[in-house]
């Protein structure tokens, strides 16, 4: 069901603008099985600049090709902006636990560059006929387009919301959870920490699993750099997450 | 024509090895990683009691570097045995325990426990770690803080011993100290002191303010050192540092190290070692060496100065 | 709100200066730079008696750095006084001029020369020089040679004195030492020692084999000793290494340096220059500050340790 | 007749693959005045990695487009050859000494990169009508394509050394040179060290001028990075060079 991590020298197949400051990356599949929620660490040049590999979320199309969906906000992510169709990537993959599957009617909610993570659940529970609702928060519209693959392929369930009501729900991507959580047995959540301890603190009833974004050294396990305390003790968010069970988690040790 | 190698007392297969910190308990990159490539594995530092290490964020990327501050995060030497004594004795190498203590006894302690383990081939002295008896300053600054970590550890087991420092102007005396009280190697170099400011929240960017910066730059200052060591005292050495492509290994060899360390680059390159191992070996088939013993410290044959 | 800042005696009207040895005799850059955005000038090394430097190659690029083994070519302040004081006098800013020696009287006599030039505003005692009577340690290694060589320039004259130092386990050590012996200020942090070698050659790959390592990495060095120096003595700092972008000269601000200076990442972008100045205006805006003074050392101002 | 160094942000308007391993890089002139043999301080990007400039001779085509022959040696060059047009290029140019006038019939040698810095002159020469002969030495064929607009715009008066025989003349572009020396009474030279001391031995009597490419720290002659030892003492290649008359090199500090 999970193929163990490889090294891959993955071709580009893809690397479309969706958003102000959203790219779409598709790579060639090379035929790996992995969990939604899982992620590939992703070298950025063969130079020893930017040093450190990058993490990111994958998930793929009915058609196989795999994908990233990314948010330009640093050096590593403005040079993959660059990327261009027959490019090489070197990628470990696929990494981290990933979400268990989901049974019953799942409501998902992401923010900011947390939207990545949440696409693969969906295009999962979309696939397999489980009810879901994606609710994506960003601050305003236009930011990622709503009529981009990303959200047709294939057409997933999902309401925005924009934090200036530009664009559909008028509040933050909680407010807009918020308005229909009680029609769902359980939540995937992935976004800002503040975001993650607010909604920890607005719906503490709520069976949710909240996918971890910390800055990674190895995403292997071996650097102890991702890890925090939870309530089950020090935990590696790469090897031990990055999905973790909301009732686990410290809001103190989100950040 | 062979990649083996004596090295401080432990038979090394290959001279390429993981620096401790970066490579775990030792066995997780199992799938990952070629270990055929590794002379052994190296774990990271083990102290008498659990730590919980040091709060997010604990890693900071930097040009071309790496600073960290996990703040020697680990289970404890008791659980470390308990939860890795079976698959660290299953691996066909040898299996090298850092540790590290806040004074020498607990330092001679977690040696004592490790002394009892036929799988530990040898032990790492992290003394880069400070000695909360002589207000923070760290042991391997200072000859006292040197000599009193090695002699306790040295009485307290006869596995061989690899000391391992930090940068400092003073390393000449430092290594004297720790080849005088009983270490068979040293281990140069562990990460320099560094800090780094977040101007928008005007602190420190690392949840514990300092952190210790390694990577590519950091190469070059233990070439150095291991160059002026090796000159000096012709011991044996690990080279440390920077090692982010096969060349650099070989550098660190020319300069006199019998073995290197990779931290920061296997993080981010796994197959690292693996290239290692194989550029080694044809660097010792063109240069048509018997064994890394002979290309230990070449860059040292020639006469000027 | 004003850019003007006194650092240890002189009076900068920015706190942005360039590195000694980076920036020639001081004017070669006239056309270049916008000597507005300078508080001052800093010449490179000056001894007693002209030197050719070392062999060539001098500089070796490594990632995101540079090693560098000019070996302090000079042509000697006599030579210096007579071919750049018309120049340098006529600038309308203070003139630091960099010093060196092989032993402490060689320092003061340098050091005299200068003291009689009405447009030296100040001397930066480069304390990272080898004591040719003490086996080729650095002065600024220990604390009996940084007291002998600050005493010594101390006694030849008024001017204020910046001591500069390399980094050091033993730092608190050695700043002690030169503010005790009448340094007005410390200037953290000269290059790290380093070397690379060539596995073609097998030899080291510089001229003079060993080098400095200067650039972007060092500046989370750099930035952790101006933290550390400035929390234990509230000196006057002027901190120096691999400022390459106007951030970095605010975090060694906030960090505690009264001043910065910029070598590496001039040499390559001789408009940081300005760009640091222009930034530094619009941080001390933006937040609302009086003067650079108000920022000095705000990264101490929290409570957690 | 020559400006002083300035910053510029030059717009590429062509990086065209004309032999090998040899790029001819054009810009948009921003109507600098400069003497051949002046080189220029290249930034590879925008990042600190690389971290130093790279210095290339700069030439200039008739209709007035700036150019830069390079050969792909390294990280930086490697970088450079992946340039497109439109892309913005932070230059401070012009630098150092370049040719005085040349009045006499004067023999042009190159050999490898070197070649490069031979171009500006032997385009000057050429539209001034004084006679010259441009030698150009590679080890094999193919290095640099004859055909291209770096020799045919204008056409030069040029001749072709291979190490190997397979184009031109057969030997080493000193042997070429030798050929043809007697006929000028002026030369010009530039190729790796070890050519360069060659030239100095083989025709001690020669009235030579040498182009020499350290490497460089500034190329503004604040570091002395590139200084060397002369029969006039220290002089740094950057500022009171590159070009030397060949009388005052030592040939041991040649590198
Ligand atoms: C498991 C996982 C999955 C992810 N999936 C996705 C995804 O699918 N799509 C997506 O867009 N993003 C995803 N992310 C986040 C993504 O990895 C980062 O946005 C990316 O690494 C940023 O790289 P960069 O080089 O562009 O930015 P950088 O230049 O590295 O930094 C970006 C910002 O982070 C700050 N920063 C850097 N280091 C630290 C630190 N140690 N602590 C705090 N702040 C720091 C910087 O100051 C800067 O503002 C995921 C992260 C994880 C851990
Ligand atoms: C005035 C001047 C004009 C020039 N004009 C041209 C030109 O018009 N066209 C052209 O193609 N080239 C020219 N050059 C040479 C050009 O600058 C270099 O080839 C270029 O900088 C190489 O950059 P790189 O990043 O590709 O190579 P790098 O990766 O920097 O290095 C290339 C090679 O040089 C070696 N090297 C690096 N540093 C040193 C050192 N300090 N000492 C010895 N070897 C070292 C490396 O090991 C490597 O083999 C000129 C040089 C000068 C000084
Ligand atoms: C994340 C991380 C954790 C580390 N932990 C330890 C440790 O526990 N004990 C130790 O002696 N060194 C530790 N180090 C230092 C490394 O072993 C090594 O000396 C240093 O990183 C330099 O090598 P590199 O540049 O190849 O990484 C650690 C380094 C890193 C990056
Ligand atoms: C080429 C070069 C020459 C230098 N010469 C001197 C010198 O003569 N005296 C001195 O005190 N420091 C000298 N330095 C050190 C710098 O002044 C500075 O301390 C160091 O380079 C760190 O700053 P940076 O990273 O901004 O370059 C030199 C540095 C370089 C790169
Ligand atoms: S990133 Fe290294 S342990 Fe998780
Ligand atoms: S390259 Fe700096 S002086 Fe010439």
């Amino acid at each position: 069901m999970r193929d163990s991590p490889t090294h891959f020298q993955l071709t580009i197949t893809g690397n479309e603008k969706v958003g102000d400051r959203f790219f779409l990356l598709s790579f060639e599949n090379p035929g790996v099985s992995f969990r939604p929620g899982q992620f590939a660490m992703v070298a950025i040049s063969g130079e020893p600049y930017p040093l450190l590999r990058r993490p990111f979320a994958v998930s793929r199309t009915p058609e196989g090709t795999l994908q990233i969906l990314y948010r330009v906000v640093g050096t590593g992510t403005r040079l993959m902006s660059y990327w261009k169709k027959g490019r090489k990537v070197n990628v470990i993959f696929p990494l981290g636990n990933g979400f268990e599957k989901i049974q019953n009617a799942c409501i998902l909610v992401g923010g900011g560059s947390g939207v990545a993570s949440m696409i693969a659940l969906a295009r999962e529970l979309h696939s397999r006929g489980t009810p879901y609702l994606l609710c994506v928060g960003t601050k305003k519209s236009g930011e990622l387009d709503p009529h981009s693959s990303v959200f047709q392929n294939p057409p997933l369930n999902v309401k925005f919301a924009t934090e200036d009501g530009s664009f559909g729900f008028h509040g933050t991507v909680l407010d807009l959870a918020e308005q229909h959580i009680h029609s769902f047995t359980c939540a995937a959540v992935c976004g800002p920490p503040a975001m993650m301890t607010a909604f920890l603190e607005r719906f503490p009833d709520v069976n949710a699993m909240f996918s971890l974004e910390n800055h990674m050294g190895c995403g292997t396990g071996v650097c102890l750099g991702c890890a925090i305390e939870t309530r089950n003790g020090m935990m590696r968010v790469c090897v031990d997450g990055p999905v973790f069970p909301g009732k686990i988690l410290l809001p103190e040790h989100l950040k | 024509m062979t990649l083996e190698i004596e090295t401080g007392g432990v038979q090394l297969s290959t001279p390429i090895l993981p620096a401790s910190g970066t490579f775990g308990w030792g066995t997780e990159l199992k799938n990952l990683v070629d270990y055929s490539a590794l002379g052994a594995v190296v774990t990271k530092g083990i102290s008498l009691h659990p730590r919980k290490g040091n709060p997010q964020p604990r890693l900071l990327e930097v040009p071309c570097g790496l600073i960290n501050s996990i703040g020697l995060q680990n289970p404890g030497v008791d659980a470390f045995i308990q939860n890795y004594e079976k698959e660290l004795s299953a691996l066909s190498m040898p299996v090298i325990v850092n540790i590290f203590g806040e004074s020498p006894q607990e330092y001679a302690e977690v040696a004592t426990k490790l002394s009892n383990c036929h799988w530990v081939s040898g032990l790492e002295i992290n003394l880069s770690c400070p000695n909360v008896h002589a207000g923070g300053l760290e042991f391997g600054s200072n000859i006292t803080g040197v000599r009193d970590v090695i002699q306790a550890v040295r009485n307290s087991t006869n596995k061989p011993l690899w000391a391992k420092f930090s940068h400092s102007t003073h390393l000449f005396h430092l290594v004297e100290a720790a080849l005088e009280a009983g270490s068979n190697a040293v281990v140069l170099l562990n990460t320099l002191p560094a800090l780094a400011i977040n101007i928008k929240s005007k602190q420190p960017v690392l949840g514990a303010r300092r952190g210790g910066l390694s990577g590519p730059p950091l190469k070059y200052v233990a070439l150095r050192d291991v160059f002026d060591v090796y000159s000096r005292f012709k011991c044996h050495i690990v080279g440390v540092g920077g090692i982010i492509k096969p060349e650099d290994a070989v550098e660190f060899i020319l300069a006199g190290a019998r073995a290197v360390e990779i931290g920061t680059g296997a993080m981010v390159h796994p197959e690292l070692f693996i290239k290692c191992r194989n550029f080694m070996s044809e660097y010792l088939k063109n240069g048509s060496y018997e064994s890394v013993e002979n290309m230990v410290g070449l860059a040292h044959d020639d006469q000027h100065v």
